[in-house]
């Protein structure tokens, strides 16, 4: 990784002419957005800088105008959220070949956020859910969405959704990543400025800081013995203590400094939304480790009772924001599915 | 107190005397033994010489037709006793033996997952469950003046009985201790009462009896104590033939222990079913102990 | 379900000072073992990250042994129940991604424990045949419809996309 | 410790014997210490010790040791295989011995499989034993005349209300005739 | 720039290459492996001819990094290390791989065993890459040495080191010094006066300007690591103030409580509350037993305090903690005897004339309860016939698999006194005689001579359970005599038996304090069962004597003078190499978190207020990781282990894993791809 090869962005930036930006969301919520129009009435400076070529959010375009755009037209792509569908993917391919600069955008393109932590299940299962099993739903036809459907003019198509979702690196080369569910608006300028000014770090880092949330924390800490894990209803937690001791699940230690540490700050604990520092593989484990370390026992039985206890969905405390992005990705698919996707074809999409 | 009950068919024949004395101590004890429904053989030693497997699955029905309920199996006789608790052992240490047995109890519809009953003999039950103060507090006629030989024999103490020591075993010298008796350091204790000798060399099995006698004599023992009802039956029943053999004249009574332990919590003969043996033990008991209220029946 | 061709790769993180040693042991008893652990040596099985755990299955493991020595006997004092904790910690979450707890095996040998360690190393291979591949890469792997898909909307926009680069 | 392939140098004799027993293979442990012959109460009676049985299987003579009495004397008292050094399961391999004996039609100079047929005849028609049956039977199948002398002792017994005509039957006898018929079937060492 | 990777594959002779297929996983690795430039398969790689090769290899390839598949590292990273350095490359950037111990000599299918190596290597390979060149850390040599026990292997130790010099802690638990050996009568094979050659040893120890001597005194707590060992040390309340005593024995003799005295006289003899237990005893200061004396007790007596004439009884004197810093540690704890109520069948501690060794050791000891007259337990009848049974507790799965090696020569020490004190008929019964020293075959010929009857066969049982009238009070031994194939009872007066040589109860215990393991039975490992038998696996700790496996005498004064030369080369060389394998903390990525602060057992992890940030204070540190793996934002480093390497080494080791799907570049691409 040596900056040499930082050729892109370096371009980018000796180009005194404007610069062509695209921002784009696959599998998210819109919060990225949001928080990028949080930047407020720097949104000018940014106006003078580049053209947004394309931003279905807010601009009218089209895909067919990115297709016939040349490769590496556009200078730097601001792309949220996961890759859910074969849609999402074509155009995270497309989007790749037509920029300089990929940008990983928020925690959903990173690690997959909240959407990836429907990789404990498949997709039939997230049908079967979503289109027949919750409360709400009337579906007596055991209506599912079709990839095919044929009518006298034709064949229509639809996008086909994947059984896991992946995080924008799990699909196409990134550059840069920008982590947060969703980015501080700040994060986001800085980030923006520095692209302005042609000052990026190596590609394939992350932009932001690399000590952790309680860097930014002003509760006082001491050595850290856990008893028992609590649950955030359970108790009122002492403002000035570090939340972790005193028994909630706090994610601060694992997690990336960037949100000026806005869950402490509130009396709640961090949920660990800007993924892990530095270069930690893996968010889950590194806080698996960190607090079963401080567990006050030595009794196995003792041990497996505070986890249980404390910790009743280890999945969603450990890898709310990270489990498409963590080293396993996702749970064990059930037998039947496991690895073929033949079947899964049928029964999923048809 | 609730266990399940494995009488044997030496005790549902020869050897009433041992089944019927244990359901009257345990009524006074306060235990309750629940037989096991619709029990088998266990095969003695004759199945392991002709075929192993049918052997340990003969056995392990018996496991098996437990209910869930059902932990802790109680075995009076000698051979059941250790036939049972092999079994569970050669399916819980060999992979082999346990699928086979299974697959031949499937046949039958019943499965056995070692280490589910946990089988245990009689001895052990009074011994440890009963303990020495609750025994102290039932005794009504203490065997002071007694002198009692404790016989084990050999395959409850050996090879895996869990609870005493396999060469010179001391549960029951201490039971009967706590009762009064005076206890012999029987130096044959554990030794081999010759088994099914009997039937294959008679000059053979006599001198392993002999030697059993021979000893109880020599340590003025007034009568000896059994917990297996093979021992039991060659000691008593082969007695004259012994004495015979040896131009000797041994007048030995054998009895169960749970029959001298009866006496001690104040039951009469008839109720223990003293008298059954044919080297008669009431007058010896009678004799050293005086006038008791227990002495009704014989 | 088990297949008798399967041998299952198994990645064994060992402490330096006990159950390496105890697999230095079994060698030269020649205790003989299945050969399906490869053994990584770590200072203390206090230095097993469950990221190492982790990232053995991701790559294709379908079993991982973590060794120390006995509590009570750590070579560091006490380092070992804290590696006891984390693997508690992480069985717990490997259980809710489907991952069998019998696939990531925890097992105290010490420095004299040749025929114990080559016990467990047999007991876990056989743990693991009887379970089959975890083949998480597989696990991965998209239904057969992605690709058609993607195919499908590159020949719809095919026109478009010929463009000069 | 020996691994394992040691044994293929033993005799198919030695091979015949181990298999036929859970644990026997710890029999190529054998010191010779002697320990199970000084143990055995029938060991004087015995043509051979066990440890000389033992060392006779190694040597491969297979006829010898089928036609001996020493697995006939053993009466299963555990002491042997309590006592010996070397943790060699010597009652279930006595057990083993008979097997093979019996299979092989050796045991000729002994009644002892006669005793064994008559009893688990009994086992699987009625699911218990008695001893009445049991002696009567082979008594007058096997050895009529030694019957007198144990007449006395019979009387005894049956006054006593001790000797019963008939054993109880089991309910459920169709299960346990197809768990035997089963692990027949399966054979061999269990 | 890439690195340059030699990988060499030893055969051992043909203890690899009779298992693995060494030339083909030579060749996967230049095949298969990025960054290897040169690997190759050699016959020794530890011989002088495998080490140039590397070094060469160094110089003329550029290695840039080592991969040696051979042995178990514990045997020859030192080697190799040393290679890489001559051949002018950092020592840490070797690995070695084990494909002896870990794999052809415990797997049976070649081709699973040549699979297995190759992952191995694999691994290996990738990892060294990552490695990173560290400087070794030294540390100065504490010249005193501490010697843990005072038996004859550990009283050779010390006079060894003393002799030449240098200060020697000796720390005995027992009052005196001696060890067994001071209990005995005669010693094998040359039948001399066990305290004629002992006894000046221990007054030379006791007197020597070099040695502290503590007896009395236990082992607590040991920390530091070699060539600064801090030690406490429990000092027991002997009750007698130390420096006062004058050894007259005043107290001892007019105390009026006697007790049986179970340690030295092994329950033969008495001793009384206040004693020394015996004669020679060195120190010459007596112990106050306080289970037996009366004044603690019930408050009466006093006597000893009152008749003392310098006034040395302390009654109210606890026991106290001495610490001292000691560069290397020998242990010379000894052994224990087998306890033969544990076999019951041999009626020990049932019937009254079977005793242990170390009784008739003490019955036969001129200095002994009985003057040395070998007489029964009633006290007066002189044995006609004894019998004497080999391998009690030894070469028996039940008790101890091990052969105890001395005392079948101690059974022919004890037929010899026998026959010599009282003209008995002396029966042994032995499985195998083992007399495999020098001039013990001969010993075992002068008594076949003498007419002692050898009976091949392990006793059965002795009992007291008479079946002939010829055995009437007498105990019988039943066996079968092997030879003959009979079975036999033997009636005779005495039986002894010649119990195994067991470990120390608390070896386990002692072991665990000072970081030394033990075998399965029971005695400490040494470093190599060969070449370096009075070494362990840690630096600075050495044993010597039975505590490392039994022997006799003279074994144990080898050992003991061989731990002593190789603690003297270390203080000689007054500095000591320390692994550079520690962690330290990224301090500007740290924040504070405190996670780590209480994972160091050794207090290795500070934290610094002010700044609020973890620090590793490098002397402390030994370098288990635990703190690397629990910090959760990964800024914790463990040198020598640290992740990348062993991500690097999951990877190679997985090589023939099915890799994962999915990753860019990789991509099964649907023709959209850029470039
Ligand atoms: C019956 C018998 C007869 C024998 N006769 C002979 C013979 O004739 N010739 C011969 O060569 N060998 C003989 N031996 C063998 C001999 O006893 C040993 O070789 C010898 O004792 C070994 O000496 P050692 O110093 O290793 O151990 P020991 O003699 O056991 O000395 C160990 C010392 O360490 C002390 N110690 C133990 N633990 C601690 C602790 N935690 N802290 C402080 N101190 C501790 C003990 O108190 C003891 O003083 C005989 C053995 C037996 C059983
Ligand atoms: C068949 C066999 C197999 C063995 N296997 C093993 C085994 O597996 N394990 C084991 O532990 N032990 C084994 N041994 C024993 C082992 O050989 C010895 O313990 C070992 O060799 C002793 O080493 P040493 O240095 O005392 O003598 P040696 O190996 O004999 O070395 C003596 C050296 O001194 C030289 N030398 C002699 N005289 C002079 C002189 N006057 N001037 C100069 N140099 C001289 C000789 O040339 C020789 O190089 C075995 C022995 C035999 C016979
Ligand atoms: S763990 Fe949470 S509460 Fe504690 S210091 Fe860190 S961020 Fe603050
Ligand atoms: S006791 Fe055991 S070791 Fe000794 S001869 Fe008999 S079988 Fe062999
Ligand atoms: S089990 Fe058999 S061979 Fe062994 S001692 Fe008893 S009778 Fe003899
Ligand atoms: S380096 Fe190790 S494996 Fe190679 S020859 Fe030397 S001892 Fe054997
Ligand atoms: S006070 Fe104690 S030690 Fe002193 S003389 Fe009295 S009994 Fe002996
Ligand atoms: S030295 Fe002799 S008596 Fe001692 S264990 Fe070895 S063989 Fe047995
Ligand atoms: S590596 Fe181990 S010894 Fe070193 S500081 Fe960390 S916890 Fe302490
Ligand atoms: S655990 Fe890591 S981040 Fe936390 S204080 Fe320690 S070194 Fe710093």
């Amino acid at each position: 990784m040596s900056k040499t090869e930082n050729m892109a962005a370096t371009e980018a930036a000796e180009a005194k002419s404007k610069g062509k930006l695209a921002i784009y969301w696959a599998a998210s919520c819109g919060g990225c957005e949001i928080s990028t129009l949080g930047i407020d009435t720097k949104i000018l400076d940014l106006a003078a800088a580049f053209d947004i070529v394309f931003c279905p959010c807010i601009t009218d375009g089209k895909t067919r105008d990115v297709e016939k755009m040349a490769d590496g037209e556009i200078d730097v792509c601001l792309f949220n959220g996961g890759i859910r569908t074969s849609e999402n993917e074509y155009m995270a391919q497309l989007l790749r070949r037509k920029s300089k600069v990929l940008v990983a955008f928020g925690s959903c393109a990173t690690e997959g956020c909240i959407p990836g932590l429907a990789n404990l299940h498949d997709r039939k299962s997230i049908f079967d859910n979503t289109y027949q099993e919750t409360c709400s739903t009337d579906n007596e036809a055991g209506v599912r969405p079709q990839s095919v459907t044929q009518v006298p003019e034709g064949d229509l198509h639809l996008p086909v959704f994947y059984d896991t979702l992946r995080t924008l690196d799990q699909t196409v080369k990134v550059d840069y990543y920008l982590p947060g569910c969703p980015p501080e608006s700040d994060r986001i300028w800085e980030a923006i400025e520095a692209i302005m000014a042609g000052q990026l770090p190596p590609p394939g880092s992350v932009i932001g800081s690399n000590t952790t949330v309680c860097d930014f924390c002003n509760r006082t800490r001491s050595e850290k013995k856990i008893k028992e894990f609590k649950r955030t209803w359970e108790v009122i937690p002492d403002p000035d203590t570090c939340l972790l001791e005193q028994g909630l699940v706090c994610c601060g230690p694992a997690t990336r400094a960037g949100c000026g540490c806005l869950c402490p700050q509130v009396n709640s604990p961090c949920i660990g939304c800007y993924g892990p520092p530095g270069d930690a593989q893996d968010f889950g484990a590194r806080l698996m480790s960190a607090l079963a370390s401080v567990i006050d026992s030595n009794d196995p039985r003792e041990i497996q009772a505070i986890i249980e206890r404390g910790i009743p969905d280890p999945v969603g405390t450990f890898y709310r924001f990270s489990l498409a992005g963590s080293l396993l990705r996702r749970g064990k698919r059930p037998e039947a599915e496991n690895g073929h996707g033949q079947q899964a074809a049928t029964g999923g999409a048809s | 107190m609730k266990y399940a009950y494995y009488p044997g068919c030496s005790l549902e024949a020869g050897s009433a005397a041992y089944d019927v004395s244990v359901r009257a101590v345990a009524k006074v004890l306060g235990f309750e033994l629940e037989e096991l429904d619709d029990w088998n053989c266990c095969g003695a030693t004759e199945y392991f010489s002709q075929d192993e497997l049918v052997a340990t699955s003969v056995i392990a029905r018996n496991l098996a037709i437990c209910r869930p309920d059902q932990k802790e199996l109680i075995a009076p006789c000698a051979a059941c006793f250790l036939n049972l608790k092999k079994t569970d052992q050669l399916m819980a240490e060999h992979s082999e033996v346990r699928s086979k047995v299974n697959e031949a109890l499937a046949a039958g519809g019943l499965h056995y997952d070692p280490g589910q009953v946990r089988v245990r003999h009689l001895l052990d039950l009074i011994y440890t469950d009963i303990g020495e103060a609750a025994l102290r507090e039932k005794i009504k006629q203490p065997l002071t003046g007694l002198r009692v030989a404790p016989y084990y024999g050999c395959q409850v103490v050996r090879p895996m009985n869990g609870f005493d020591n396999t060469e010179y075993p001391m549960k029951m010298d201490e039971l009967f201790t706590w009762l009064g008796a005076e206890v012999v350091d029987y130096p044959v204790k554990a030794h081999c009462c010759g088994g099914h000798m009997t039937q294959i060399s008679e000059g053979a099995a006599y001198e392993l009896i002999r030697r059993l006698l021979d000893s109880a004599v020599e340590h003025e023992a007034d009568l000896i104590l059994c917990m297996c009802p093979m021992c039991q039956l060659n000691l008593d029943a082969y007695q004259a033939l012994v004495s015979s053999y040896f131009q000797k004249n041994f007048q030995m009574p054998i009895i169960f222990f749970t029959q001298l332990l009866g006496v001690a919590l104040g039951l009469d003969f008839e109720t223990v079913k003293i008298g059954k043996e044919i080297v008669s033990a009431g007058p010896v008991i009678k004799a050293k102990l005086g006038a008791a209220p227990s002495q009704t029946g014989a | 379900m088990s297949d008798d061709s399967f041998e299952p790769k198994i990645v064994g993180f060992l402490c330096n000072w006990c159950s390496y040693r105890a697999a230095d042991l079994a060698g030269t008893a020649r205790i003989s073992h299945a050969p399906n652990v490869r053994i990584i040596r770590v200072m203390c099985s206090g230095r097993v990250d469950p990221t190492f755990v982790l990232k053995a299955l991701s790559l294709g493991a379908d079993g991982v042994m973590i060794a120390g020595c006995h509590p009570g006997e750590c070579h560091y004092i006490e380092q070992n129940y804290k590696a006891m904790r984390r693997y508690y910690m992480l069985q717990h979450t490997l259980k809710a991604m489907g991952v069998e707890e019998q696939r990531v095996q925890l097992v105290w040998a010490s420095a004299a424990e040749g025929q114990q360690l080559a016990d467990a190393i047999d007991k876990l291979v056989a743990d693991v045949k009887a379970l089959g591949p975890l083949g998480w890469s597989k696990n991965w792997a998209e239904n057969g419809d992605r690709i058609r898909a993607l195919e499908d909307i590159v020949n719809e926009h095919k026109e478009a996309l010929e463009v000069p680069r | 410790m020996v691994t394992d392939t040691h044994q293929d140098h033993r005799s198919d004799f030695f091979q015949e014997v181990v298999s036929d027993t859970p644990g026997g293979e710890q029999l190529a442990h054998c010191l010779q210490c002697g320990s199970c012959g000084g143990s055995c109460p029938n060991g004087s009676d015995m043509q051979y010790t066990p440890r000389t049985i033992f060392a006779m299987i190694n040597a491969g003579r297979r006829e010898e040791v089928l036609a001996a009495n020493t697995m006939w004397y053993c009466v299963s008292c555990y002491f042997c295989t309590t006592r010996c050094p070397q943790q060699i399961p010597i009652t279930d391999l006595m057990y083993a011995l008979k097997r093979l004996a019996i299979a092989e039609g050796k045991a000729k100079d002994t009644d002892a499989p006669a005793l064994a047929r008559t009893f688990t005849g009994f086992v699987e028609n009625f699911g218990r034993s008695f001893e009445f049956g049991l002696a009567s039977r082979y008594y007058l199948l096997n050895k009529p005349l030694s019957m007198f002398k144990l007449v006395p002792m019979g009387m005894g017994l049956f006054t006593r209300g001790r000797l019963h005509l008939l054993p109880n039957r089991i309910r459920q006898m169709d299960q346990l005739r197809a768990i035997i018929k089963k692990a027949r079937e399966i054979g061999g060492a269990s | 720039m890439a690195e340059r990777v030699g990988v060499y594959v030893c055969h051992c002779g043909s203890n690899i290459a009779g298992k693995v297929d060494v030339a083909d996983v030579a060749k996967f690795a230049s095949e298969h492996i990025k960054d290897v430039v040169v690997a190759r398969d050699y016959k020794f790689m530890c011989s002088d001819l495998g080490q140039k090769m590397v070094e060469e290899d160094i110089k003329k390839e550029g290695l840039t990094r080592v991969v040696v598949a051979a042995c178990s590292p514990h045997l020859h990273e030192k080697t190799f290390r040393r290679a890489c350095s001559n051949g002018g490359l950092n020592p840490y950037l070797l690995d070695m791989t084990n494909i002896r111990e870990h794999c052809s000599w415990v797997h049976k299918d070649p081709v699973a065993a040549t699979e297995k190596a190759k992952s191995l290597v694999s691994a290996s390979a990738e990892r060294v890459k990552f490695q990173q060149p560290l400087e070794p850390m030294y540390v100065d040599v504490n010249p005193t040495t501490l010697v843990v026990g005072g038996g004859i292997a550990g009283l050779q130790a010390t006079l060894e080191l003393a002799d030449a010099g240098h200060k020697v802690v000796l720390v005995e638990r027992l009052p005196s010094i001696g060890g067994h050996m001071a209990q005995f009568d005669k010693t094998f094979p040359t039948l001399d006066c066990s305290a004629c050659i002992l006894t000046p040893k221990m007054s030379e120890v006791g007197q020597h300007e070099n040695v502290r001597l503590l007896t009395y005194a236990e082992l607590e707590e040991v920390t530091g690591s070699v060539g600064n060992f801090h030690v406490k040390i429990r000092q027991k309340a002997r009750k007698v103030d130390f420096d006062l005593c004058t050894g007259c024995g005043i107290c001892v003799e007019k105390c009026p409580r006697k007790v049986v005295d179970t340690e030295f006289e092994a329950g033969m003899g008495m001793r009384k509350a206040i004693y020394m237990p015996f004669p020679q005893a060195v120190p010459r200061v007596p112990v106050l037993d306080t289970e037996s004396c009366i004044w603690f007790e019930r408050q009466r007596c006093q006597t000893c305090e009152k008749l003392c004439p310098t006034k040395a009884i302390r009654f109210d004197q606890e026991d106290e903690i001495i610490e001292v810093d000691v560069g290397n540690i020998i242990i010379a704890t000894g052994w224990k005897p087998f306890d033969c109520t544990k076999i019951p069948q041999y009626g020990y501690g049932r019937l009254p004339n079977v005793y242990t060794g170390m009784e008739f050791e003490r019955l036969c000891n001129a200095a002994g309860p009985t003057s040395g007259k070998i007489v029964l337990r009633d006290g007066k009848t002189v044995p006609k016939s004894v019998a004497i049974i080999h391998c009690v507790g030894s070469r028996d799965l039940n008790h101890n698999p091990y052969c105890s090696g001395i005392c079948c020569m101690a059974a022919l020490k004890f037929a010899h006194l026998l026959i010599e004190k009282t003209g008995a008929q002396v029966y042994s019964f032995y499985i195998d005689i083992r007399t495999n020293q020098k001039d013990y075959e001969e010993f075992y010929q002068r008594l076949l001579q003498e007419g002692v009857h050898f009976v091949r066969g392990k006793v059965s049982e002795v009992t007291d359970a008479t079946r002939r009238p010829d055995e009437t009070g007498k105990t019988i031994v039943q066996c079968e005599d092997t030879l003959t194939g009979r079975q036999e009872r033997y009636p005779v007066d005495m039986v002894i038996l010649m119990g195994a040589l067991e470990p120390q109860f608390d070896a386990r215990e002692l072991g665990l304090k000072c970081g030394i393991s033990c075998s399965m039975a029971g005695f400490y490992t040494e470093r190599h069962p060969k070449l370096d038998p009075v070494a362990t696996m840690t630096d600075g700790i050495f044993i010597a004597g039975v505590c490392q496996g039994p022997k006799d005498i003279p074994a144990s004064v080898v050992q003991g003078a061989a731990a002593a030369a190789r603690v003297a080369g270390m203080i000689t060389k007054g500095k000591v190499m320390i692994e550079p394998i520690v962690a330290s903390i990224r301090e500007e990525d740290c924040s504070g978190c405190r996670i780590c602060n209480n994972m160091c057992p050794y207090n290795a992890i500070e934290f610094d207020e002010t700044r609020a940030v973890s620090r590793v204070i490098t002397a402390l540190c030994k370098g288990c990781g635990t703190c690397v793996s629990a910090c959760p934002a990964g800024v914790i480093e463990g040198a020598h282990f640290n992740n990348s390497q062993i991500f690097a080494e999951i990877e190679g080791a997985l090589w023939d894993a099915v890799p994962p799907a999915g990753v860019p570049g990789e991509s099964e691409s649907a023709g959209v791809s850029a470039s």
